[in-house]
């Protein structure tokens, strides 16, 4: 596996890259009943200057007493007013971030992984594939793009959730329905009343917006379910494994390829990932991706 | 570790909505003295105390527990005090075997209409959680492993 | 019994009566058996009894998809059979292979007696109440119950409760009162001497979790140690929640355990478990009058009660 | 530097010398279970009855439960404190199987990024092995190249002549120990040759065999074929005795503990054979026990070779030994098909 686009965090806490530093919370934005996007802001002031990511990384967060856990960067490199995540309510530290209030103190190491290949996708048409919280990373690159405008070409996104309630970012797909540089398709599974968008999974509809994979690379992420029907369909397309990306989940602890959880043959996926191209995943040992 | 003069113990008191919860409420609005040494987790029937509850109470540092429901026959799903009994009792005695003191697990039928009984009961399970001490069970090991006559 | 064994385990599987065979073969070391979990009539060959069947294979019944042929002694028939009361397996899905046990040799016992490891001894043969121990060329013999696991001297019911086949006579218990002096001097010593005991034994704990992995009777899909909302146990080994966790498994296995002693044998740091496991069953059985395993139509011991029983536990 | 020897009676007072620089551990055994203790000064008897720990050394260097820091919250806000740096540590009686493991290990924490907690213990620590004269019924050192009585691991070894124990230096922090350590007397040829024999004689011992040619090649092979893995998995019970005890194994797990006083993260041993290790709230990648099997097997003899060069083995047979259902990985990694991949 390609482990050319590593490099350690630069922004080590004391030497020891274990220990976390102090930010707060500023902002909760809640996204659906279960999702909830944090911006913050680090504590030190010098930090929060020098910080620097790249769309795609992740950190760990701290919820001190409870645990840490792993969330992509979820805002852009390129809007650094503050920094945010998007986090779903579904255990432990999960459960305990979503009770805290703004002003809250929790602590992040980080960046960790690699990123989004940026020297590769420009000048290419950019399809973004999306389901339910898995627009999260997406976004990042997706505002990164916009802002940077010119060197890359047509912008398509096909966003799916379960329900239109279960939606993330609305805000960003209002924004990026007014852009007319960008094609955008919302769908859900199962609509309600006041629904008037498309009915229908994530890889139907790609498979009907049935973007031109010529001089282009899709962007994949969502739920695993979601990924593996979707790789099928791109191929269908027209697109080859190296022109599709995703970024992987794992259950990680240490972030840095260390504790071993996240291992799937010889790469770790913190470590080694999370971006990986359909290519890449294809070579892996397992298919326990 | 020396015992404080003014040590008063903490108990944790699980008790049943339909009964002993009322009885504990009338106890309050009758003006029954009893030990202000409870802590009330209110449960929904005796039989929702899982053993795991009774540890982790002492686990936290509560130097007794007390798990009160209704009389038998009177439970309001039924069965659920008797399998309470069976449990509480094979808990108590595999404590009391590991050397857990007696007096620091407690249980007791208290109806809503026994305030009395109630108080009684707290009075009685104070004294006796008072007699073996503070619960030092899970307090970090002081010095050589040797040195353990305050626990149990 | 050995040959009776295998032409029975190759029938079942030519008949097709059965889908497995779950019983014993020779280890890769010495004075080893190993579980055979089996579809293969072939492999009924290597089927064996002998002093050294260990395992209570009942453990292996969770999950089987299929009939099974399952080997089985005294303590394992009871887990199978408590396991049945649980509707954790069918009793039609069942051929049971009952050994008559006679026992069990520890190995720790047989290295202390011989003051050598296991591997440095030349042979250990059992004939009837005598065991000799064979290394350097010499021979030594004892008393068989000098080498025997204690739950196997303590065993009420070494022949199956509950068989298809027997393939032997039925054995007569051993009940030797041996078995029990560690849990009486336990019982003797004061509560802050037991609890510092137990302390002790706990902090060598790595949490490994053989105890409840080997246990047929700890069969939950998830165990609470597992839980994190809320997290009833911390994590990682430290004597608190290594003594919680024992605590915690030793009721929920209440009615459910045998005595097969696994839990003891498999600790890799040795801590007396069974001290804890046989204090539990007599609780049981003392309390309740309830025994695991004795019949598979009986209800489970804590989804059971009766009208008057336990009443000196409450005010 | 010429060799040196010490009577084994004088040993004793030789760790009694070191424990004045160093906390000394040796092989020490409670209620049956050996494993590295500190040195109180007064028990060798270990010369006498000592194979090999149940307990691997790794576990002075990445404990069973570690802190990493704890945290106290006041009007300020969250304030991080690490724990003091423990003293340096003399593991004495290492075994050449464990000595390698500690080599095999350092690798993954160095990697990419240092990791502090384990370097810092790793790197002030001494290391004196004591070479094995009496390799168990399940080693298979010799298959893994580790030799049981000699050692570049380590930084003195230590080799059972007898009476006496012969003293070689391996690194320069072993030569400066001994340069400082007094008593000492100077090996002579006989020594030497005694302890050649010695070791020979223990190699030749070691009767059980690991074929670890194209292993990996045949892991790889084999991968998919899911009928072995689930035959190999059949009788395993999952749990964690043969990776927490394996002196290979690194994987830990991280959590956070809150009292009314302060807030402590710790971290501690975890296994791959724990259907929790990787499971996440939605799914589950190895739910499967022959999937955790697999990869417990391949990580060690295929993955970790695949990075780090190395096979994360090192013939110790712990695993082999404790077992409770004598699941044995020789056995296994021997019975590996060698046949071109399946499906994909």
């Amino acid at each position: 596996m390609t482990t050319t686009n590593i490099r350690p965090s630069k922004f080590l806490a004391r030497d020891n890259v274990y220990l976390p530093h102090i930010a707060v919370i500023e902002n909760i934005i809640e996204e659906t009943p279960g999702i909830r996007t944090f911006h913050f802001n680090f504590k030190d002031r010098k930090l929060q200057k020098e910080f620097s990511f790249e769309s795609g990384q992740f950190g760990e967060y701290s919820i001190f007493g409870i645990g840490e856990a792993p969330f992509c960067i979820s805002s852009s490199p390129t809007r650094r007013h503050h920094l945010e995540f998007t986090a779903q309510r579904v255990g432990r530290v999960t459960n305990a971030l979503h009770r805290l209030g703004v002003g809250a103190e929790i602590g992040f190491r980080g960046p960790y992984g690699n990123s989004f290949p940026l020297d590769f996708l420009k000048g290419k048409n950019l399809v973004f594939v999306g389901g339910g919280i898995g627009l999260a990373p997406l976004r990042s690159l997706i505002w990164n793009v916009i802002d940077n405008r010119d060197k890359y070409k047509n912008i398509a996104l096909v966003y799916g959730a379960r329900t239109p309630n279960d939606l993330c970012f609305k805000y960003d797909l209002d924004a990026w329905g007014k852009d007319k540089t960008i094609k955008s398709v919302t769908t859900v599974d199962k609509g309600d009343k006041s629904w008037t968008g498309r009915v229908g999974v994530v890889p139907k509809i790609l498979e009907e917006v049935a973007p031109s994979p010529k001089n282009a690379v899709a962007i994949v992420c969502g739920p695993p379910i979601m990924i593996r029907f979707t790789f099928p369909v791109l191929e269908k397309l027209g697109f080859t494994p190296e022109q599709m990306l995703t970024t992987l989940e794992k259950r990680m602890k240490c972030g840095i390829g260390k504790c071993g959880r996240c291992n799937i043959g010889n790469i770790y996926v913190c470590r080694d990932g999370p971006v990986f191209s359909y290519q890449q995943i294809k070579s892996f040992v397992s298919s326990e991706y | 570790m020396k015992q404080k003069a003014d040590w008063e113990p903490k108990l944790a008191g699980f008790l049943c909505k339909w009964c002993s919860y009322a009885g504990a409420d009338l106890a309050g609005t009758s003006r029954k003295k009893y030990p202000a040494n409870i802590r009330i987790i209110k449960v929904p029937c005796s039989g929702r105390v899982d053993p795991l509850f009774i540890l982790k109470a002492l686990r936290l540092g509560f130097d007794g527990v007390l798990v009160s429901g209704c009389h038998p026959g009177d439970c309001h799903y039924q069965t659920g005090n008797y399998r309470a009994r069976r449990r509480v009792a094979i808990t108590k005695r595999f404590l009391e075997y590991l050397g857990v003191k007696p007096q620091r697990i407690q249980a007791s039928w208290v109806s809503a209409s026994e305030a009395g009984k109630f108080a009684d009961v707290v009075t009685e399970v104070t004294r006796g959680v008072k007699e073996v001490g503070p619960n030092q069970l899970f307090a970090e090991r002081q010095g050589d492993g040797a040195k353990t006559e305050k626990r149990g | 019994m050995e040959q009776r064994l295998r032409s029975e385990a190759r029938a079942l599987l030519e008949q097709g009566k059965v889908d497995w065979i779950i019983g014993f073969e020779p280890g890769s070391l010495k004075f080893t058996t190993t579980p055979l979990i089996t579809k293969d009539k072939n492999d009924a060959e290597r089927l064996v009894i002998n002093p050294f069947i260990v395992n209570n294979l009942a453990n292996f019944l969770i999950g089987i998809k299929g009939r099974v042929g399952i080997v089985v002694k005294g303590c394992d028939s009871r887990s199978v059979v408590s396991l049945i009361q649980d509707n954790k397996v069918a009793r039609e899905n069942l051929v049971i292979l009952g050994i008559p046990c006679t026992g069990v040799i520890d190995l720790s016992k047989v290295e202390k007696l011989a003051g050598k490891d296991r591997g440095e001894l030349d042979d250990i043969t059992r004939e009837g109440e005598r065991v000799t121990i064979k290394t350097d060329g010499k021979k030594k013999e004892f008393p068989i119950t000098q080498v025997l696991f204690d739950h196997c001297l303590a065993c009420e019911f070494p022949t199956p409760k509950e068989y298809d086949i027997l393939l032997g006579e039925p054995s007569p218990p051993l009940a030797n009162p041996v078995a029990q002096e560690r849990i009486e001097k336990l019982r003797q010593l004061a509560p802050e001497q037991r609890w510092g005991f137990w302390e002790k034994e706990l902090s060598r704990c790595i949490r490994c979790y053989a105890c409840r992995n080997v246990c047929p009777a700890c069969f939950c899909q998830r165990c609470f140690v597992e839980e994190t909302e809320p997290q009833w146990v911390f994590p990682a080994p430290r004597w608190q929640d290594n003594l919680i966790f024992q605590i915690t498994r030793n009721i929920h296995v209440a009615g459910r355990c045998t005595d097969c002693g696994e839990c003891e044998r498999a600790c890799p740091v040795n801590i007396p478990l069974r001290s804890l496991t046989r204090e539990m069953y007599d609780i049981v059985g003392e309390l309740f009058q309830f025994k695991a395993g004795m019949d598979k139509d009986a209800t489970p011991l804590l989804t059971h009660y009766e009208e008057k029983e336990a009443e000196e536990f409450f005010r | 530097m010429a060799n040196k020897k010490i009577s084994k009676k004088d040993i004793g007072k030789l760790l009694n010398q070191w424990g004045q620089q160093f906390a000394v551990f040796t092989p020490s055994r409670e209620d049956g279970v050996a494993k590295m203790a500190r040195w109180e000064g007064k028990d060798t008897g270990f010369l006498g009855w000592y194979w090999n720990t149940v307990v691997p050394p790794k576990a002075n260097f990445l404990p069973p439960m570690e802190e990493m820091f704890r945290f106290q919250k006041d009007k300020e806000g969250y304030r991080i404190e690490l724990p003091p740096d423990g003293g340096r540590q003399l593991i004495f009686g290492i075994r050449p199987c464990d000595a390698r493991a500690m080599k095999i290990i350092d690798a993954n924490f160095k990697e990419l990024y240092q990791d502090p907690y384990y370097l810092n213990k790793r790197k002030s620590a001494l290391l004196v092995g004591l070479g094995c004269t009496n390799p168990g019924e399940s080693c298979f050192c010799t298959s893994m190249g580790v030799s049981p009585a000699e050692s570049s691991d380590v930084d003195l070894m230590l080799t059972d002549i007898g009476d006496e124990l012969l003293i070689e230096p391996v690194s320069a922090a072993g030569k400066e120990l001994i340069t400082k350590s007094r008593g000492l007397k100077a090996a002579n040829k006989t020594d030497e040759a005694k302890a050649k024999e010695v070791k020979k004689a223990s190699y030749n011992k070691v009767s059980r065999k690991l074929n670890t040619e194209g292993i990996a090649d045949r892991l790889l092979a084999s991968f998919d074929d899911q009928d072995f893995w689930e035959k190999v998995a059949a009788k395993c019970i999952s749990c964690g005795i043969c990776t927490l005890l394996c002196p290979t194994c690194y994987c830990f797990d991280i959590n956070d503990e809150l009292t009314r006083q302060q807030g402590t993260r710790f971290r501690s041993w975890d296994s791959c054979g724990f259907p929790v290790y990787t499971k996440m709230p939605m799914e589950n990648p190895r739910a499967e026990k022959w999937k955790r099997v697999r990869q417990k097997v391949c990580h060690k003899y295929e993955f970790y070779p695949m990075s780090l060069d190395v096979i994360a083995c090192t013939g110790c047979g712990r695993c082999i030994r404790l077992c409770p259902v004598n699941w044995d990985i020789t056995q296994v990694l021997n019975s590996v098909p060698a046949k071109t991949k399946v499906g994909k």
